[in-house]
This record gives C-alpha cells, sequence and structure tokens, in this order.
C-alpha cells in the first residue's frame, strides 16, 4: 500500500513514454498520472502514515507535483516531444515518492542513481540549444559523482578498521552533492536555469530536501549529535551565506531562485544543526525550536520557490528570455504572475505576512534559545546562526527585491512584445499561494503533530510555548493583513471626497521624456552591494569605455560566475585534462615503441616474479 | 495595560511633533526661527485633503506599498514597552517581528520606489538596500545582547526587566550598544550623517529620492509612518538607557516622551553640527556601528556580567 | 652425444649474432631457415639412440618442422620480398654496429645468469640460447624499419620459444606441434599479404611511418 | 558426447568453406544459418559436463561463456544481414567476411572447449589471423595500419604465452611430475606439486601473454587501432567475444596456481587492472574519435575485471563479462550505424543528433550510461561487490577512476547527441533501421541487472 503512490506514477511515466508519437494523448495520461499518484499518496499518508522523518520528505513532492504538472502543460506546447516528457517527468515524480519510504541503503542507492538520470533527462529536454551542454553534463556528473560516493559509503560499512571520521565524511559528501552544500552545490545553478521550470520547480523544492534526508536517516544514526549538529550548522552557514550573495549578483532569473535555493537549504541545515546541538545538550526548547523550524521551512520552500519557478518559467514563455536586464514591466502584461511572484518572493526572505516567517522565526527562536542556555558552546552556535540569518535575510530582501523590481516592475527595457499569461500557469500558482496562506493560519495545530512524529520524550513543554508563539505569529499576520485592508478602505471612502487622481509620465524632476534606458537596472540595484562584497563574488567585468572626441560605441558587461566552480573545479578538471594530454603522448603510433614498452614491461614483471 | 494604551495614543499623536523639534533645533543652531512645531501634522493634513497623481508605469504595488509599510511600521509599535510597562501583546520571539516588520516596511518602499520606473527613485532604492543589509545586523547583535542580558526573547523583559543594575555591571558594554543603536537610528530614519531630508538635489537623496513620485493621501502615510518609526527608534533608545523599575506609571510615561524629545533634539544637534557624509563613507560608518555592537556583545560576554 | 647438441646450441648462438648484423634481407632469411632446419634435428640428436629408435612421431614432427620452418617460410618471405621490391634494410633504427654490441651483450649476461642453473638432464647453454634467440627476435622487431624485417624478427622469436622447448626435451603432442607449426605458417602468410598490401598503398613498407592512429590529439 | 562438442566448431569451419566456394553470393544467409545452427548447438550442450582429450566442457562459467558467444555471434550476424545491404562494399571483401567470420567463431569456440594448454593456444593464435582480415574491410590506409600492428603485436604476445606454457610443463617436470602432454585436467591435481619458482615466471609469461590479447595495459597498444579501424560488427565480436576468451585463457592459468604463489598472482592482477583503468580513464577524458572511446572503455572493463577476479573470484567476474560483452556490442553497433551516416569518427564534428537521428542518439546515450555503471545496469552491482571487498586504498581509487571514464563519456556523448544540427550532411535513414539488435543487447544487459539485483 505503501508504495503505491510511487508505483501508479511510475506506471504512468511508462504509459505516457510509449505513447509519446501522439503528444495530445501522452499529456492527458501524464497529467492524469501524476494527480492520481498524488491523490494516492495523500490517502496513504492519512490512512497509515509512515513513522518517522520520512513522512515529512514526501510532503513537498506531494504539494509540488500536481502543480508543476499542471504548469508544464502549457510550458512544454511546442518545445520538445511531449510523451517523453511526460514519461520522464512521471518516472521522477515516481522516484522521489519512493525514496523516503524505502529504509535499507541499498535499494533506497539504486532509486537514488535512478532519480538522478530520470531528471537527467528532464534537464536536457530542450536540447536544441547548445549552450545546454554543459549545464546537462555538469548535473549528471554532480547525480554520478554522489552515486559514486554513496556506493563508497555502503562499501566502507563492510570494511572493518575505516576510521569514523572517513566514513561520516563520505556520507556527508554524497548526499550533499545532492543537497546543495557549499562547496559541492556548482551543479545547482547550472541545471535550473537549463532546466523546464516546473522541473526546477520540483527539483530545489522537493528533491534538495532528499539530499538532507539521506543524511539524517543513514548518515548520521551512527555519529555523536555535536559533531553532526557542529558540521551542518557551519555548512548551513557558508552556504546560505555564501548562497545569497552569489543570488543578487546573478543576471538570469533562474539562477537567482538556484542560488536562493542553496541558500535556502542551507538555512534548513541550521535549523537541524540547531536541533542537533540542543539534543546533544539536552536543551528542550532548542530541540523543539529546531525541528519545527526545518520541518516549516522545507515546506515553506517547498511551497514558495515552487511559486517562484512556475513564476519564472511564465516569464521565460511570455518573454523568451530570462535576462533580468533585457526585461521590465511586466506587472502590467502578466499581471497574475507579477503579483503571485511578488508575493512569494516577499514570503521567502522571511518576511512577515507570509509563512517564510514562520519557519525563521523558529530558527530565531531555537537560536536564541541556545543564547540563552548559558552553556558557552551553544551560545556561540547560537549568534553565529541568528547573525547568518538575519544577515541571509537582509541579503535575501535585496536578491528579491532586484528579481521584481527588474523583471517586473517599471518600464519594458529591451524586450518589449510579450504574450499573454495562460490560465494553466498562473492557477498552479496561486494554489501555492493560498496553501503558504493556510499554512501560516494552520501552524499552530501542526505543531504538535510535528514534534509527535519525531517521538523524542520530555518535550511536550517546550511544545505548549512553541504553539502559543506560533498562534501569536499567526495572529499578528491576519493583523497585518485587517490592517492594511482598513487603512485602504478609509482611504477609499472616508479620505477622497471629491479629488479625483489623474495620472501622468513618472514626475522625473523635471525630465520632459523619460525613456526606458534611463531606468534603473537589476544589476544597478545591487551594484553597490556587489561592491562591497566584491572580494567575495569577484565579478567579472568587460568595459570598453568611449574613446574619442565623438564616441562611436561603449559597452559594459558584467558577469559572476561561481566562485568555487571558477576558484576550485575548473583548475582541478584543467588538472586532470593536463595530464590526460601527457598520457596521450603515450599512444604514438610508432609499432616499435609499443614493443619496447611490452619487452621493458615483461622483463620488470619477470624479475618481479624472480626476486618476490 | 491602561498606562501601556495611554502611552500609545500619546506616541500616535506626538510622533510627527519630533520632526518639528529637530527643525526648531537645526533652526536655533542657525540662528533662525524655523518651522512651527505641528508642521508635520498641518502637512499631513493637507496632503489627505488632496488627491493624488499616479504615473502610467506604476502598478498596485505603488498604491499598495505606503499604506503597508504604515501598517508594518503600527504593528512593530505594538510590541514595544511604551512608558516602561511591558506592552499586553508581547510573545517570546516578538523581538524578531519587530525586526521583520521594519524589514517588510522597508522592502514595500523599494518596491514601491522601483516601480515608478524613474532613474532618481531606483538609485535610492538601491542605496537603501544596500544600507539595510548593515543596519540589520547591528540590530540583531544588538537584540543578542539584550537577550543575554535578560535571558529572555520579549522586547518588554528585554528592554524593561533587566532591573536596575546592568549599569553597575555593564556599563561600558551598555554605552558601546547606545552608541550603535544611535547610529542605526541615523540610517533608519535617514538623518543627517546618512541621508539630508531637506535637500533637493535628488542624486544625494536616499529615502527622499524614494518617496519622489508619492502624493496625496499617500505621502500623508509615508511621513506619518516616518513619523512612527522615528518614535519607535527613540522610545527603544530610551528604554535601553533609562533603568526605570522604581518609577510609578505617570513618571514613567513622563521619563519616556521626554527621552524621545531629548533623542529628536539630540539627533537635530548632530544635524546641524554634522555635514553629511560622502556618499563611499557611509558604509565605513555603518560597518563602525556593526562592530561597536560586536565589541559590546563581546564586553559584555568576556566581562560576564550575565546573569 | 651431448656435444652434438651443444654444437647446435652454439650454433644457435652464431645465428643471432649474424641476424643483428646483416643487412641483407635475402641473407636474414636463410639464417632464419637455417634456424628452423636445426630445430627440427635437434630432438633427433636430443633421443638416446642406445634405448630405442625413435617412434614414427619424432620422425614425423621432426620432418614437418624441417618442411615448414626450412623451407616453406622462407619461401613466402623471398616472395612477398620481391612483390613488395625490397631488397636490404638500408638505415634500421638502431644501426648494426650498436645492435651487434647489444646482442653479444645480451648473450653474455645470459651465459653468466644461467651458470649456477644447473638442471639434470639439460645442457648448460640449453636455457642462455633460447633466451638469445627470443632476445634478438624481440630486438629486431624493434629496431629495424622494414616490415619484412619485422616479421623475420617475429619468426626469430618464434625459433626462441620453440628451442626452449626442444632444449628441455619438453614433449607437448604431436598435433600441439603440428598446430603450432600450421599457425606460424598461416600467420607469416597473411603477413606477406598485408606487407604486399602496404606497399602498394603507401608506396613504402617502412613501419616507423606507418604512424596515423594516434591519441595524440592533432589528426595526421 | 564430445562428438556434440566437436560438431560446435565443425559446424562453422563448415559455413566458412562452403562460402568459399561460392564466392560470397549468398554471405549473408551462409552467416546466418551458421550462427542460428552453432547458437542451438550451444544451448543444447549447455549443462553437460564433459572432460575430453583434447575438448571439453568441464565448468558452468565456460558453458555461459560458450553460450553468450555463440549469442553475439548470432545477434552479430543479423546485424549484418541488414547492415551489408546498407554498406556497399566490393564482392572481395564479403568473400573474405563469408569466410573470416565464421573461422573466427569456430576458433573461439575452440579456445572455450579447450581442455589442453597447447590446443587452447593454438586456437587463440588463430583467432588473431582470422580476426586480422575482418579489420580489413574498408581496405583504408588506416585499417592496414591497424591491420599490422594488430598482427605482430598480438603474435609477440601469444608467443610470450606459449613461452609460459612451456615454462609451466617445465614447472611440472621440476616438480618431479612427468607430463606428456599439457591436458589441463593433470595439471589441476598435481597443482600442489608444482614448483612455486617456474610456476611464478610461468604465469607472469602466460598473463603477459594473454594480457596482450585481452588488452591489459602495458601490452593494450593494439587495441584502440583494431577496434577502432574495424567495421561495427567486426569491432562489436572482437571487443565483446574475443577479450572474454583471452581472460579465460588467464583464468585458467591462475586456477592452477598453489597456494604459496597464488598472492602474487593476485596481487599481479590488481596490479595490471589498476593500471589498465588508470590509463584508460585518462586516455578517455581528451578522446577526439568515439569508436576509440569505446575501445578503451573496453580496457578498463577488462581491468576491472581482472580486479574482480583477483578479489571478487569467478561468478562476479562472469557476471561483469556478460554484461560488459551485451552492452559493448550495441554500442559498437550504434557506433557502426553513426560512422555509416555521418562518415566521421571526429567528435567534434558530430552535433544535434537528437534531431537528426533520435533512435540512434538516444540508444548510444543509454548505452553509455549503463556502461558507466548506472543502477539498472549489471556492472553498478559487481562495481558495489568490488568496492566492498576490495581494501579502502582500492576502493577509493577506483571511485575517482570510475568517475573520470564517467565524466570524459559523457562530455563526448552530450557533445555529439545534444545541440544544434553539425553541418555535415547526415543520410540517417539506413542508420535508423539498424537499431533492432543494439536494442535486444541492451535490453538483455538490463535483465541481467534487473535479475542479479533482485537476489543481491
Amino acid at each position: 500500500m505503501i508504495f503505491s503512490s510511487a508505483g501508479i506514477a511510475a506506471a504512468a511515466g511508462v504509459l505516457s513514454l510509449l505513447c509519446c508519437r501522439r503528444g495530445g494523448l501522452a499529456g492527458v495520461v501524464g497529467l492524469a498520472g501524476t494527480i492520481l499518484s498524488v491523490t494516492a499518496g495523500i490517502v496513504t499518508l492519512c490512512t497509515s502514515p509512515p513513522n518517522g522523518v520520512s513522512l515529512l520528505f514526501m510532503l513537498p513532492t506531494l504539494i509540488l507535483a500536481p502543480m508543476a504538472a499542471i504548469h508544464s502543460r502549457a510550458y512544454i506546447k511546442g518545445h520538445g516531444n511531449p510523451g517523453i516528457y511526460w514519461g520522464f517527468f512521471n518516472l521522477t515524480v515516481a522516484t522521489m515518492l519512493a525514496l523516503p519510504l524505502i529504509k535499507e541503503f541499498l535499494p533506497f542507492l539504486i532509486v537514488w542513481e535512478l532519480m538522478g538520470i530520470f531528471s537527467f533527462v528532464l534537464v536536457m529536454f530542450n536540447y536544441k540549444a547548445d549552450e545546454l551542454k554543459r549545464p546537462a553534463w555538469i548535473y549528471l556528473l554532480a547525480c554520478e559523482a554522489g552515486g559514486l560516493l554513496l556506493m563508497l559509503f555502503y562499501a566502507l560499512s563492510f570494511k572493518s578498521g575505516v576510521s569514523q571520521e572517513l566514513f561520516y565524511a563520505i556520507g556527508m559528501a554524497g548526499f550533499g552533492l545532492k543537497a546543495g552544500f557549499p562547496l559541492l552545490h556548482i551543479w545547482l545553478p547550472e541545471a535550473h536555469p537549463a532546466a523546464p521550470a516546473p522541473v526546477s520547480a520540483i527539483m530545489s523544492g522537493a528533491m534538495i530536501n532528499l539530499g538532507l534526508m539521506g543524511i539524517l536517516v543513514f548518515v548520521f544514526p551512527g555519529v555523536d549529535p555535536a559533531l553532526c549538529g557542529w558540521t551542518l550548522l557551519i555548512l548551513g552557514c557558508i552556504g546560505s551565506l555564501g548562497g545569497i550573495v552569489f543570488a543578487f549578483a546573478q543576471d538570469n532569473l533562474k539562477r537567482v531562485l538556484a542560488y536562493s535555493s542553496i541558500e535556502n537549504i542551507g538555512i534548513i541545515s541550521m535549523a537541524v544543526g540547531c536541533t542537533f546541538l540542543g539534543g546533544a545538550f539536552n536543551n528542550n526548547t532548542m530541540i523543539v525550536f529546531g525541528i519545527l523550524g526545518s520541518v516549516f521551512h522545507i515546506i515553506n520552500h517547498a511551497l514558495l520557490k515552487g511559486t517562484l519557478f512556475l513564476g519564472a518559467g511564465q516569464v521565460f514563455c511570455a518573454t523568451g528570455t530570462l535576462s533580468i536586464d533585457k526585461m521590465g514591466g511586466l506587472m502590467k502584461r502578466t499581471p497574475v504572475t507579477g503579483s503571485c511572484f511578488t508575493a512569494a518572493a516577499v514570503g521567502l526572505s522571511g518576511l512577515p505576512p507570509f509563512n517564510g516567517f514562520i519557519g525563521e522565526l523558529m530558527i530565531y527562536l531555537a537560536a536564541f534559545s541556545g543564547i540563552c542556555s548559558g552553556i558557552v558552546q551553544l551560545r556561540f552556535a547560537g549568534i553565529a546562526a541568528a547573525l547568518v540569518l538575519s544577515l541571509t535575510g537582509a541579503c535575501a530582501v535585496v536578491a528579491f527585491s532586484k528579481a521584481i523590481g527588474g523583471t517586473f516592475l517599471g518600464e519594458p527595457r529591451k524586450i518589449t512584445e510579450c504574450q499573454k499569461e495562460s490560465p494553466w500557469m498562473y492557477v498552479p500558482m496561486l494554489c501555492l499561494l493560498l496553501l503558504s496562506v493556510i499554512a501560516v493560519f494552520s501552524a499552530p495545530f501542526t505543531a504538535p503533530a510535528i514534534i509527535k512524529l519525531v517521538k523524542t520524550p520530555g518535550l511536550d513543554t517546550a511544545v505548549a510555548g512553541a504553539e502559543k508563539i506560533l498562534f501569536y505569529a499567526a495572529s499578528f499576520s491576519a493583523l497585518f493583513y485587517i490592517l492594511c485592508t482598513l487603512i485602504l478602505l478609509c482611504r477609499r471612502f472616508l479620505l477622497v471626497r471629491g479629488a479625483e487622481n489623474e495620472s501622468g509620465p513618472t514626475w522625473d524632476c523635471g525630465y520632459a521624456k523619460p525613456s526606458a534606458r534611463m531606468e534603473y537596472t537589476g544589476s544597478a540595484i545591487i551594484q553597490n552591494l556587489a561592491d562591497l562584497f566584491n572580494s567575495f563574488l569577484q565579478i567579472r567585468r568587460k568595459v570598453d569605455e568611449p574613446q574619442g572626441l565623438f564616441p562611436s560605441k561603449a559597452s559594459f558587461e558584467w558577469e559572476s560566475p561561481d566562485g568555487s566552480e571558477r576558484f576550485f573545479w575548473a583548475p582541478v578538471f584543467k588538472f586532470a585534462a593536463g595530464v590526460s594530454d601527457k598520457v596521450h603522448k603515450f599512444q604514438s603510433g610508432y609499432l616499435h615503441v609499443y614493443v619496447l614498452i611490452m619487452t621493458v614491461a615483461l622483463i620488470a614483471m619477470v624479475i618481479w616474479a624472480i626476486v618476490s | 495595560m491602561m498606562y501601556w494604551l495611554l502611552n500609545l495614543v500619546l506616541a500616535l499623536l506626538l510622533a510627527p511633533v519630533l520632526f518639528g523639534v529637530i527643525n526648531k533645533v537645526k533652526a536655533f543652531f542657525a540662528g533662525r526661527k524655523g518651522p512651527r512645531l505641528m508642521q508635520t501634522w498641518y502637512d499631513i493634513f493637507k496632503l489627505l485633503r488632496k488627491g493624488s497623481v499616479y504615473s502610467t508605469s506604476s502598478t498596485w504595488i505603488f498604491k499598495f506599498a505606503p499604506v503597508g509599510t504604515l501598517a508594518a511600521l503600527f504593528i512593530a509599535m505594538l510590541f514595544l514597552p511604551l512608558g516602561f510597562c511591558s506592552s499586553p501583546l508581547g510573545f517570546q520571539g516578538d523581538a524578531l517581528l519587530f525586526l521583520y516588520m521594519l524589514g517588510l516596511g522597508r522592502i514595500l518602499t523599494v518596491l514601491g520606489a522601483l516601480d515608478t520606473a524613474s532613474s532618481f527613485e531606483g538609485m535610492g532604492a538601491a542605496r537603501e538596500l544596500q544600507f539595510s543589509v548593515v543596519s540589520e545586523g547591528t540590530m540583531l547583535l544588538l537584540l543578542i545582547f539584550l537577550a543575554i542580558q535578560s535571558s529572555s526573547c520579549e522586547l518588554n523583559t528585554m528592554l524593561c526587566g533587566r532591573g536596575n543594575s546592568f549599569w553597575m555591571s555593564a556599563a561600558p558594554s551598555m554605552l558601546l550598544s547606545a552608541v550603535a543603536l544611535y547610529v542605526v537610528l541615523l540610517t533608519e530614519c535617514c538623518r543627517v550623517p546618512v541621508d539630508d531630508p531637506e535637500t533637493h538635489l535628488e542624486l544625494t537623496m536616499i529615502h527622499e529620492a524614494m518617496i519622489l513620485d508619492n502624493s496625496g493621501p499617500d505621502l500623508a502615510f509615508i511621513h506619518y509612518g516616518a513619523g512612527l518609526k522615528l518614535w519607535i527608534f527613540s522610545a527603544i533608545l530610551t528604554a535601553l538607557v533609562v533603568p526605570a523599575d522604581l518609577l510609578s506609571p505617570w513618571s514613567a510615561l513622563l521619563v519616556m516622551t521626554s527621552g524621545c524629545f531629548l533623542t529628536a533634539v539630540f539627533v537635530g544637534i548632530t544635524e546641524s553640527m554634522m555635514a553629511r557624509y560622502r556618499f563611499l563613507k557611509v558604509p565605513q560608518m555603518l560597518m563602525g556601528g556593526f562592530c561597536v555592537e560586536f565589541a559590546a556583545l563581546a564586553l559584555l560576554l568576556i566581562s560576564g556580567g550575565v546573569k | 652425444m651431448n656435444m652434438a647438441i651443444d654444437l647446435v646450441l652454439t650454433a644457435f648462438l652464431g645465428i643471432c649474432l649474424m641476424l643483428s648484423a646483416s643487412s641483407r634481407l635475402v641473407h636474414c632469411i636463410r639464417l632464419v631457415a637455417l634456424q628452423g632446419i636445426l630445430l627440427g634435428v635437434l630432438p633427433l640428436l636430443m633421443w638416446n639412440w642406445s634405448k630405442a629408435c625413435p617412434g614414427a612421431e619424432i620422425w614425423g614432427a621432426a620432418f614437418v618442422n624441417i618442411m615448414v620452418k626450412g623451407v616453406l617460410l622462407p619461401i613466402l618471405l623471398i616472395r612477398a620480398m620481391r612483390k613488395a621490391g625490397v631488397k636490404r634494410e638500408l638505415e634500421p633504427l638502431a644501426g648494426y654496429s650498436w645492435s651487434l654490441l647489444i646482442v653479444s651483450v645480451a648473450s653474455a649476461l645470459a651465459l653468466w645468469l644461467s651458470r649456477s642453473l644447473t638442471i639434470p638432464g639439460v645442457s648448460v647453454l640449453a636455457i642462455p640460447a633460447a633466451a638469445v634467440t627470443v632476445f634478438t627476435g624481440l630486438f629486431i622487431i624493434v629496431s629495424r624499419r622494414k616490415a619484412i624485417t619485422q616479421s623475420l624478427g617475429f619468426l626469430a622469436f618464434e625459433n626462441g620459444i620453440a628451442l626452449f622447448g626442444a632444449a628441455m626435451h619438453l614433449e607437448y603432442g604431436f598435433f600441439v606441434e603440428l598446430g603450432i607449426l600450421l599457425d606460424v605458417l598461416v600467420l607469416v602468410f597473411v603477413m606477406g599479404i598485408a606487407v604486399f598490401q602496404i606497399s602498394r598503398e603507401f608506396e613504402h613498407i617502412d613501419a616507423d611511418r606507418l604512424n596515423l592512429l594516434t591519441d595524440t590529439g592533432e589528426v595526421k | 558426447m564430445v562428438s556434440m562438442l566437436a560438431l560446435l566448431i565443425t559446424v562453422p569451419m563448415l559455413t566458412a568453406v562452403i562460402a568459399a566456394v561460392c564466392r560470397g553470393r549468398f554471405c549473408r544467409l551462409l552467416l546466418l544459418s551458421g550462427s542460428i545452427l552453432h547458437l542451438g548447438l550451444a544451448l543444447y550442450c549447455f549443462n553437460t559436463r564433459i572432460d575430453g582429450r583434447w575438448i571439453g566442457l568441464t565448468s558452468y562459467s565456460e558453458a555461459i561463456l560458450l553460450v553468450l558467444t555463440s549469442g553475439l555471434y548470432f545477434a552479430v550476424c543479423c546485424y549484418c544481414c541488414s547492415w551489408l545491404k546498407a554498406e556497399e562494399c566490393s564482392k572481395k571483401s564479403l568473400w573474405i567476411l563469408g569466410i573470416c567470420l565464421p573461422l573466427f567463431l569456430a576458433t573461439m569456440t575452440l579456445v572455450i572447449l579447450s581442455r589442453n594448454f597447447g590446443v587452447m593456444w593454438v586456437a587463440i593464435e588463430a583467432t588473431t589471423l582470422f580476426s586480422a582480415p575482418l579489420i580489413l574491410f574498408h581496405r583504408s590506409g588506416r585499417a592496414l595500419e591497424a591491420m599490422w600492428k594488430y598482427l605482430l603485436i598480438c603474435s609477440v604476445g601469444i608467443g610470450l604465452a606459449l613461452l609460459g606454457t612451456l615454462f609451466l610443463a617445465f614447472a611440472a617436470r621440476m616438480g618431479g611430475v612427468e607430463l606428456h602432454d599439457l591436458r589441463i585436467s593433470e595439471f589441476l591435481n598435481i597443482k600442489e606439486s608444482l614448483n612455486p619458482g617456474w610456476f611464478k615466471v610461468a604465469f607472469v609469461l602466460a598473463l603477459a601473454g594473454y594480457g596482450t590479447k585481452m588488452g591489459l595495459v602495458p601490452f593494450h597498444t593494439w587495441l584502440p587501432d583494431a577496434h577502432s579501424e574495424a567495421p561495427g560488427a567486426v569491432s562489436a565480436l572482437l571487443s565483446a567475444g574475443l577479450l572474454n576468451c583471452s581472460f579465460l585463457g588467464v583464468i585458467r592459468f591462475a586456477a592452477l596456481a598453489p597456494d604459496k604463489v597464488g598472492e602474487f598472482c593476485t596481487e599481479l592482477l590488481i596490479i595490471l587492472g589498476v593500471l589498465s583503468l588508470a590509463t584508460a580513464a585518462f586516455f578517455i577524458i581528451r578522446q577526439g574519435d568515439f569508436k576509440r572511446m569505446l575501445a578503451y572503455s573496453s580496457i578498463e572493463h577488462m581491468g576491472i575485471a581482472s580486479i574482480l577476479f583477483a578479489v571478487c573470484g569467478i561468478e562476479m567476474t562472469m557476471i561483469h563479462l556478460v554484461a560488459h560483452s551485451a552492452i559493448k556490442m550495441s554500442l559498437f553497433l550504434l557506433a557502426g550505424n553513426l560512422l555509416l551516416a555521418c562518415g566521421t569518427r571526429q567528435i567534434s564534428r558530430i552535433s544535434g543528433l537528437f534531431g537528426v537521428m533520435p533512435a540512434n542518439a538516444i540508444l548510444f546515450l543509454a548505452g553509455v550510461i549503463l556502461i558507466c555503471g548506472v543502477p539498472p545496469s549489471p556492472l553498478f552491482f559487481t562495481e558495489l561487490v568490488l568496492l566492498c571487498q576490495a581494501p579502502l586504498w582500492l576502493a577509493l581509487l577506483m571511485v575517482l577512476l570510475l568517475f573520470m571514464v564517467f565524466a570524459g563519456m559523457m562530455k563526448n556523448v552530450l557533445s555529439m547527441t545534444m545541440g544544434k544540427k553539425c553541418e555535415l550532411e547526415i543520410h540517417a535513414a539506413p542508420a535508423e533501421r539498424l537499431i533492432w539488435v543494439p536494442i535486444a543487447g541492451l535490453c538483455a544487459a538490463l535483465a541481467v541487472g534487473i535479475v542479479f539485483g533482485v537476489n543481491l
């Protein structure tokens, strides 16, 4: 019964693969398959909830899969072969639904690598573009490297005399590759812009958490909690700060969202780190707040990031580009998408009225209970967590205001014509937003259920406290909505008696005819902050100043490629290529050299045989 | 509870008057008579009666931004222990809700500014975002400082529940965090060293630039919001500095309001004595505020002035 | 009787030296043929006539050996040489004086190494002679330029191995011996065809100029 | 029953003779009928266990190899039927193909069935001889060069194997046992009394000899040239069939190792295996020609097979060889299709195959993913078992090398299949019809993988 949802999804996948000749049928089968499998999943969860952490990690997939399916019905029109898309879409969803339910490691590893392969096919769906080769390759390498490390992790459990740290490090690296830990995240900003928007919505909303789930279920049981807590905390801090700083420096809308996924997974691992640290020093409030923080943040991130990526998909379909500096003024042409995108972005940067804040509040409280606990280790962890969380929150505000300002607000810059938004695309966004609003108000009631799920004893007092806090937070969000409507109403009816509002061009301090080129682009908004962080960002600028009295042309281009890829991975791969070039010299084509090598090797082996 | 409500009403009424006080102080230093104390109220009433002009390139965000900012600031107001009596609405963790409400107000203003597609508003928004990163960090360090002192996360206990002994036990760190809070106040309320409210040269504006295109009731809401924000920060400053456990409710009310007006006077003095910082020096000042607060925290931890 | 065996073994050593020194191809082919004949004769010499005269199998093996290695292979090689129009190995990679020096040093080394290795019933010269012949075969493949000389080198290498078998008095069945000889024959036949086609395709049969297939990146 | 086995060898020889007589007219028909007959016979005597003087079938692994080789041959013949129609080739080369392919099969069967070291040596030498002309199918200068190198290096290598066999006989004599002919079963029962010193030298020479045919690194230099110049069908047979038979030679020699020497043999096998894995990895990374890339992947998998044999024993190696042969055969056939369609082997000049010939491109990508040991393929399980039982340093090194191989191959395959259509004019129609045999190969490999995975 448990694997029914995964089974249905897989069957639907295979079915739509078979009828990939007739696109329409494949689309219907695929969509129906996803929705059927998700309902089956929800039914199984309600009737016989599997215990432990896995239930939680199924939730994001169950939420996002149908939404992405509805969105992709309109998204892939005219892109590629719908049969293949729907087939592998359902197969990926099937693997993601099955993974949390598998307990032993070997089947888990097999389904894990299958998930990598199926999602790889989705990532390279519009294979026609030449620049898609590199992201697809990098994504496949990340999946395979993760798989190999996990194979090694499985193998190490059989070997005796293996140090605990090595065993732990390889497990962390294997799952960290999928979860996007600091140095292992380079595939995320490459794969997400390349993949179709609904796929990248599922990948960043649900698939990344499975990496973290893998760590919790398979790597941590044997290791002492303080070590796990500290590693996750430090990785989380570096990941979130690094992720968000790179996020606001990107020009491609989906790269901004990809880096913000890295930041959010950093925050989630910080929360889990606080939980383990709390557990190590048995500080109950920290455990409860840590658990609630990570659970809420996972769900909220899935909801809000899903909306953002679907919004980005709609923007791509409407304008054909994702470069923030080229777009603008989309709020007027695609109002619903624009508003949903803005709401979700505000929510994801942790600001109150939306559910993003609930998660962040819980993590802050976990940090603060660490600070107030008086244990030196916990205090420093709490200070670090709180400080990093606030800095990332502020930078997230910068990144998302750039994304919203650049794409949706103001006048359209280079891209002037844009298609109408199709209901298939913005209806899922509205549902996800609705769910996130419901999440805010349902938080106090779901909190005790979540804590009961984790089944650690003696947390009930702290849970009561948490419930009260959540109730307050939800009520103040409601208060914000009420106040806004109140002010709007009174402005609408009480104040304005007879004075009508006219409209005219923006008063630009006397400029007669302001044009779109005078507008502040996305990269201009963050230029000050980018200079502040330049030693970390290392932005690559290409400037040719205007020469001569009457300069004919001048251009300024800048891009901020991924730091760890430029300074760590690229040199490693270059070194390997260098070595292989030298090794290639041996196959020089001369028969004499070959026979000489053979005789020398033979003599060496004979001498070794005689000697040993 | 009753006294807190009284304080709240008082705050809502007197908030715009703070600007009047600042202008009066500046005028006094410049040998001028200066505008009336209630000038801001008159402006607000004038604006409320006017119709507003909306630019063709702006959307619903531009219309919603002032309203949202005002609502956010009002909610932020509710958690403060105005008049040194703890606010009934306070809960464990409201300090963070307070901090993030300010953040919400900031992002709504920024989005409203970007919506008008004007280069000056974009410039103001960009600068505002840059300063907000560092000032939010400093504010959080301050909250951590207070949390360590009062070992709780509720604004009421943090500000008022620390008892009188904290000045004796942690005087240097208290002083440092007051200075840091003052720097944050100057940045958040856009006073002189960071941004000059009276300037007419758009290139140098930050906060004023963001509200260039607002008119009518929106502008009124914004001015009133700015007043509220100034009142909030001065209230926190006074609560931080003044150990007011032994005061009776009425004297506490008096001390709080005079404290706020005193801060306004102090801001006026700094404005008349200092010119605006060069644009590149502002981040250094902010970083300075951040480090001061960090030093205060470190001092507190090392000196062990902790319960 | 072992005096005759030692004579044959020293003849083998001599042939190796001559092989490494001669530049004319026909001369080399005759030397390899001589090696083949000696190989055929050796088992007969090894047989202690006093006990019993050897069975039909031994005679058959010796006869086939001589016929194939002594007669058939040289004919094939000479025909291939004529078709390819090659008379002598002009400038080999290692130079004749150098190759002579290397082979003699190798034989001295082999003799010195194997003096400690006394095996009952086998003359002391057997192992070094086989080793030197094998080494010379490999050396010719490595150091000569023409394709035909390389196949000659291979034949010498093959004779070295056969010599080891014969000298150690290991018999491994008549059919297997026949199979080996058949293989070598067909191999030389195919090599002959290959040399002919190389000469037709490339107008030269220098093995070192046959280096189109490389991995070094630049496409020839 | 020995007559049944003898039939297995004589049937292909018969077809060769008939093909020679009728000078390549109904060559396709002959090939197909011979292969069907041979497959039937192989399946018939799958579980007969008989140990004749010259030929016999004693162990389960040899039976598997027999059925694998003959199944492979049958698949290649089906492919040839439709491929020869598409490929315009001269009458003469068709004639040579008709003769040499069945003979090649006959000699490979003889290698598997032989119970005598001498007979095995003769058979392996004969495989070299009969496969050499097959490489010359395209009559180009490069094919000629590949054939010459193939002939010379393999013959020198096989000569060493003969020397090794003689040393083995000598080791038996030094151990005090007088043997008249080199029967394997006799050697097995006098295994303990072999003189260890001489046996080590014999094993080294045999490993060098059969390692040359198998493609272990210092002796592998002929393999990339021969496999990339030969036509698709022949290189499939070479890579999937011949390498396994030569590995069988090494296995039979290693089976004789007395325990004192056993540790030395496994050490030598592991070193050569790791060496070939590493060299193949570095050669695959910057490879410009997709057929050479597949050849190096064969070298890599033979390296893994030898490590597997040294560490885990014969069953794992057999599964690895079966899986590798099935997948490599379909990959080489697909590579043949690509060469037929695009006319060039340069990876840099080919791109956008998904658009032009989707079936071949998808199968090629799937094949390469399977050969790199990703779960559905059985290679994943064998590599996993190897990692579990190998020492730590070997496991770490293997994971790094496997990742390098995966990175190199995927970069090449993705640059060929994805992107816009390249400027080469690609006539894809004939190639698209030739995909049924590769599909069968891949499905067989997947079936093996799933069956093996379930009961692991």
